[in-house]
C-alpha cells in the first residue's frame, strides 16, 4: 500500500483539533452557565448557605465526606443529607462527636456555635436542592 | 518526509491511501464520534418517539434540503479540483477549490439562518431531548463545516505558491478527504433528523 | 537562600558527569531525589488511610482521616510536579542542544518549591485546618477545603511563581536553541498546566459554578495537558533508548496527543453528569469521554512498537521496562479503568464509590508516577555519571517495579470489588442499606487493599535500594 | 512517490457529473417523498436511511477514492456507514 504520513499533518490536526474542541467546550460552557439560574431554581444560595459553604471548606468536610458524589469516600455522602436526616439530627450529630466508639470511624469535633450550625444546615439545604438530575439512585446516597 | 511510506508504489492498481493516513486518523476519530452520537440518538428515539416525531415535525425541509445540495456539490467541487491537480491543471485546481468554499459559504449562511430562527423561538439544549440533539448534532457538524472550509482555503493559499505543481498533491487529497467525511455525516444528518419522520 | 543555593549550584557543576551532555542537566538530580523522597511520604500517609480504614479510630484526634488524606495526596501532586520540573530540566536543554538558561533560578526555584512544601505538610500536620485557612489569608480569598486543591492561598500563590520561574527558565531555553517537536509539546504541556492551574483561584458561592470551574483544573490537567507532559517524556525515553528515528516517534507523539484532546477536553463532560450542570451533559460527557482510552491504547501501541523496531540495545533495560509499563499500566488504569464507570448510564450508580478511587489509584500510578520513573530510569545513572546502572541494580530496580506494578493492580482490584459491593447493597439493591452499614460488608477487602498497600511499600523500599546496589558495571 | 496520484483514482469529468447528478436527485427524491406526505412513516423512515446509504456508498468508494484504498480502511468507513444506517433502521419501530 501506498499512504504518506506526515509530522507536519499530525502537528496541524493536534493544534486545530485542540482549538477547535476546546472552542467547542467554551461555547457548552457559555451555555451551561445562562442555564444554570432555570435549570437550579429551586435551590436558593441564601447568605448563610454561602457562609455555611466558607465553613464546609475550612473544616475540610470533603476530606471524608462525598458532597453531590465528589470528595472522599470515608463518610457518608452529604448532598442529600438535609433530606435523609433533617436540620436537628445534623445539628445534634455534630454537637455529639466524636463518638469515640473503640475501632469505629471518628469525626472530629468542630467546635461550631449555633450560629454557626445553623449556616452549615443552610447550606446543606441549598446542596439538597440543586437539581442532580435525580442523582443519587436513592435516599442513601 | 515521509520516513515510514512503503516502497512498491509504482505498481500499478497499487492500493492507494487517498491523503495523509494522520488525517485519515483524525477522520476515523471524527466518525467515531458522530457515530456514537447517532447510535446515542437512535436510542433515545426510540424510547420517545412521539416526542421526536413532534419535533421533527417543525422543521422545514427547504433549508436542508438546499443545503445537502450545496455540500454535495462542494464534494463534487473538491473531486474535479484533486484530478485537475493530477494532470496538473493548477488554474483549474483552485478554481474548483474556491467552488468548494463557495458552496461551504452557501451552506453556512443558509444553517446560519435555520439556527438564527430556532434561537430566536428560544429554542436551546435545556429544551427537551429532541432540540437537545437536533442543536448538538447540527451546531457540531456546522462547525466542522468550518473546520472544513479553514483547511479549504489553507490548502487553496498553498495552490497559490504552486504547491502542488508537480511534484505532489498529497494535501488537496488530504483536505478533500476531510470534506468529503463532512459530506457524509450530513448525508445521514439530513436523512435522520429532517427527513426520516 | 541564594548562598546556600549557589553553593549547591557549584557543588552540582563540580561533579558534573562525563556522561550528560549538558552541565546544567545536572539541576534536575535534586528534583528527582525530591520526588522520591515525597513518593515515600505520600505511600506512608496512604498506608495510614488505609488502616483508618479498617481501624477506624486509628491516631485519631492526632491524624484524622481528612487530614491524611489530604497529606496523600498533595504530596502525590508535588511529587509529581518534582518529577515534570526535572523531567524539564534534562530534557528540554538535551533538546535544544544549548545550556539551561540559567541554572541558579533552577537550583533558587528547587529550594523555594521544596521549602515551601514542606512548610505546607508541617501546617496541615500540626494545625487545626481552619485555624491555617484563617492565618494564612483564605479569608481575603477563600480557595481552600476543595479536593487536590487544599493548599492554602499563600501555597498556591508560590506554586505561581515557582511554575512562572521553572517556566520562564525554559522557554528562554527553547527560544534559543534547537526546536524539536518533543520539547515543544513539553513545554506546551507545562504552560498549560501552569494557565490551567490558575482555575484554583477561582471559587464562586454558587456550589454547581465552583465544581465546574474545579475540574478545569483537574481533569484538564489529567486528563489534557499533562497527557501532553507524559507524551514528551516517554517519547523522549524512547528516542533514547530506541535509537528509531525521531521523526517517526515525533509525528506518533503529534497523532497522540491530538487524540487525547480531541477526546479529552469535551470528556471533562463525564464529571458533569449530576453536580447540578444541565442534562445534556450526560450525552456529550458520555460520548466524548467513551473514546478517551483511544489516545491510551494508541501510546501502549506506540511504546511496544518503537521498542520492538529498536535499532540499538540501549544498557538502560531497567528504563525501556518503565517505558513499556507506562504504556500497558496508563491504558489499564485510564483507559479501561475510566471507561468502566464514564458512561452516564453506568456512572448513576458508580459515581462516589470505591470504583472512582479504584480507577484513580491505577490511572495516577500508571500514567504519571510511571512516567516520572521512566525518567529517572533513564536519567539518574546519566546524572550519576553512567550509562546505566549495574545488572545488579537493575534487577533489583525491575523486580521493584513489578513489586509496585502487581500492588497496584491488587489495590485496584480490591477496590473495584469494593465500589460494585458498594453500587450492589446501597444503589441497586431493593432494600438499601446505609452508608456505614455497607462499609462493614467491605471490611475484608479494604483489610486485603492494606495488604497490598503494604506490598506497594515494600516494592517501593527495594527500588529505594536499588540506587545505592552497585555491583559490577557492565561496560 | 507517495504523492503523485494516478488521474485514473479520479473519476472523469462525465463520471463526476453523474455521480453529482445521481447523488442530487436522490437528495431531491427523499425531500419530496417526505413532503409529499404519501408514504407512512413505516416507509418513509426505512426509504430515506436506504438513500443515504446509497448516497454515502458513492461518496466512500467514488469521492473519497476508498475503493483503490487499502482494504481496512475501505471496510472501517463502510462499516461505520452500514452501522449507523442499519442500527438507526432498528431505532424507527
Amino acid at each position: 500500500m501506498s499512504a504518506s504520513f506526515t509530522k507536519s499533518t499530525a502537528r496541524n490536526i493536534f493544534y486545530g483539533g485542540s482549538v477547535f474542541f476546546f472552542l467547542l467546550f467554551l461555547g457548552l460552557t457559555l451555555d451551561t452557565t445562562m442555564a444554570l439560574p432555570s435549570h437550579n431554581a429551586k435551590a436558593k444560595l441564601t447568605d448563610a448557605a454561602v457562609r455555611g459553604k466558607k465553613i464546609w471548606e475550612t473544616r475540610n468536610c470533603g476530606g471524608c465526606h462525598t458532597l453531590l458524589g465528589e470528595g472522599a469516600y470515608f463518610g457518608p455522602e452529604l448532598g442529600n443529607v438535609y433530606v435523609r436526616r433533617g436540620p436537628d439530627f445534623i445539628k445534634g450529630w455534630m454537637k455529639a462527636m466524636p463518638t469515640n466508639v473503640p475501632g469505629r470511624r471518628q469525626m472530629p469535633q468542630f467546635h461550631l456555635n449555633d450560629g454557626e450550625l445553623d449556616d452549615v444546615v443552610a447550606f446543606l439545604k441549598y446542596t439538597s436542592e440543586i437539581n442532580t438530575n435525580n442523582w443519587p439512585p436513592n435516599i442513601q446516597g | 518526509m515521509r520516513t515510514d511510506s512503503l516502497p512498491m508504489e509504482d505498481i500499478p492498481h497499487d492500493r492507494h491511501v487517498p491523503g495523509d493516513l494522520a488525517m485519515w486518523c483524525f477522520i476515523l476519530a471524527e466518525l467515531a464520534v458522530f457515530g456514537v452520537f447517532f447510535l446515542v440518538y437512535g436510542y433515545h428515539r426510540w424510547r420517545d418517539p412521539a416526542l421526536f416525531s413532534h419535533g421533527q415535525q417543525q422543521l422545514h425541509l427547504l433549508l436542508p434540503t438546499l443545503n445537502t445540495l450545496l455540500l454535495l456539490a462542494g464534494s463534487a467541487a473538491i473531486v474535479a479540483a484533486v484530478r485537475a491537480f493530477a494532470l496538473n491543471r493548477q488554474r483549474s485546481g483552485r478554481r474548483w477549490l474556491m467552488s468548494t468554499m463557495l458552496a461551504g459559504g452557501g451552506f453556512l449562511v443558509l444553517k446560519a439562518i435555520e439556527l438564527g430562527g430556532k434561537f430566536a423561538a428560544g429554542i436551546t439544549l435545556s429544551s427537551g431531548d429532541f432540540w437537545m440533539f437536533y442543536l448538538s448534532l447540527t451546531v457540531f457538524h456546522f462547525l466542522h463545516v468550518v473546520l472544513g472550509m479553514v483547511i479549504v482555503a489553507a490548502v487553496w493559499w498553498q495552490a497559490r505558491d504552486g504547491r502542488y505543481a508537480g511534484a505532489t498533491i498529497d494535501g488537496v487529497e488530504t483536505a478533500a478527504a476531510y470534506w468529503h467525511m463532512v459530506d457524509l455525516v450530513w448525508i445521514v444528518l439530513f436523512a435522520l433528523i429532517y427527513v426520516a419522520r | 537562600m541564594s548562598n546556600a543555593s549557589a553553593a549547591t549550584l557549584a557543588a552540582e557543576q563540580a561533579r558534573a558527569p562525563a556522561q550528560i551532555k549538558y552541565r546544567s542537566q545536572a539541576v534536575a538530580k535534586p528534583y528527582f531525589m525530591a520526588a522520591i523522597g515525597l513518593f515515600i511520604g505520600q505511600i506512608l500517609f496512604g498506608l495510614i488511610i488505609g488502616l483508618q480504614y479498617v481501624k477506624g479510630d486509628f491516631l485519631f484526634p492526632a491524624i484524622s482521616f481528612s487530614t491524611a488524606r489530604m497529606v496523600h495526596t498533595n504530596l502525590l501532586i508535588v511529587w509529581l510536579l518534582f518529577g515534570f520540573m526535572g523531567a524539564g530540566y534534562f530534557l528540554i536543554p538535551e533538546e535544544c542542544e544549548r545550556e539551561l538558561y540559567s541554572p541558579k533560578l533552577a537550583i533558587i526555584t528547587f529550594w523555594v518549591f521544596l521549602v515551601a512544601g514542606a512548610l505546607t505538610i508541617v501546617g496541615y500536620l500540626g494545625l487545626p485546618y481552619n485555624v491555617l485557612a484563617h492565618l494564612t489569608g483564605n479569608d481575603l480569598l477563600p480557595t481552600m477545603g476543595r479536593g487536590y486543591l487544599e493548599q492554602p492561598l499563600i501555597t498556591k500563590v508560590g506554586i505561581v511563581l515557582v511554575a512562572l520561574s521553572f517556566l520562564f527558565n525554559l522557554s528562554m531555553t527553547l527560544l534559543s536553541g534547537r526546536k524539536t517537536s518533543i520539547s515543544i509539546v513539553m513545554l506546551l504541556g507545562l504552560w498549560g498546566l501552569a494557565i490551567f492551574f490558575l482555575f484554583s483561584f477561582v471559587n464562586p458561592n454558587n456550589l454547581v459554578l465552583d465544581k465546574y470551574f474545579w475540574w478545569w483544573v483537574v481533569h484538564l490537567w489529567v486528563e489534557g495537558v499533562w497527557e501532553l507532559i507524559m507524551g514528551a517524556m516517554l517519547a523522549f525515553v524512547l528516542v533514547k533508548v530506541t535509537g528509531v528515528d525521531r521523526e517517526i516517534i515525533e509525528k506518533w507523539l503529534y497523532l497522540i496527543i491530538a487524540m487525547t484532546l480531541i477526546t479529552g477536553i469535551i470528556g471533562t463532560g463525564h464529571h458533569y453528569f449530576w453536580i447540578g450542570t444541565p442534562a445534556y451533559w450526560q450525552v456529550w460527557g458520555s460520548i466524548f469521554s467513551a473514546l478517551e482510552p483511544v489516545p491510551f491504547f494508541m501510546m501502549t501501541m506506540f511504546a511496544f512498537n518503537m521498542v520492538k523496531r529498536r535499532r540499538r540495545e540501549h544498557p538502560n533495560q531497567a528504563a525501556t521496562l518503565w517505558a513499556l509499563g507506562t504504556g500497558v499500566m496508563s491504558f489499564l488504569g485510564a483507559g479501561v479503568w475510566g471507561f468502566l464507570g464514564t458512561l452516564s448510564v453506568v456512572n448513576y450508580y458508580t459515581h462516589g464509590t470505591q470504583l472512582t478511587a479504584s480507577h484513580g489509584h491505577m490511572a495516577f500510578y500508571g500514567a504519571y508516577a510511571m512516567v516520572v520513573l521512566t525518567m529517572i530510569s533513564y536519567t539518574m545513572p546519566l546524572l550519576r555519571g553512567r550509562e546505566a546502572n549495574s545488572p545488579q541494580a537493575q534487577n533489583v530496580e525491575k523486580l521493584a517495579f513489578w513489586v509496585m506494578t502487581l500492588s497496584i493492580v491488587g489495590i485496584t482490584l480490591c477496590l473495584t470489588a469494593a465500589g460494585a459491593t458498594q453500587v450492589w447493597l446501597q444503589r441497586m439493591s431493593s432494600a438499601p442499606l446505609s452508608f456505614m452499614e455497607t462499609q462493614e460488608h467491605i471490611m475484608p477487602l479494604y483489610w486485603a487493599r492494606l495488604v497490598c498497600g503494604l506490598g506497594f511499600f515494600s516494592g517501593l523500599m527495594l527500588y529505594l535500594i536499588s540506587f545505592f546496589v552497585t555491583g559490577k558495571r557492565q561496560d | 512517490m507517495a504523492g503523485i496520484v494516478d488521474p485514473m483514482n479520479t473519476p472523469a469529468p462525465l463520471t463526476q457529473w453523474l455521480l453529482w447528478a445521481w447523488l442530487s436527485g436522490l437528495t431531491l427524491l427523499a425531500a419530496v417523498l417526505a413532503e409529499s406526505g404519501q408514504l407512512s412513516q413505516h416507509w418513509l423512515a426505512p426509504l430515506v436511511l436506504g438513500f443515504a446509504w446509497l448516497k454515502g456508498w458513492v461518496v466512500i468508494e467514488r469521492y473519497m477514492g476508498l475503493c483503490h484504498a487499502p482494504h481496512w480502511l475501505r471496510a472501517s468507513v463502510h462499516g461505520w456507514l452500514l452501522l449507523v444506517t442499519g442500527v438507526l433502521l432498528l431505532s424507527f419501530r
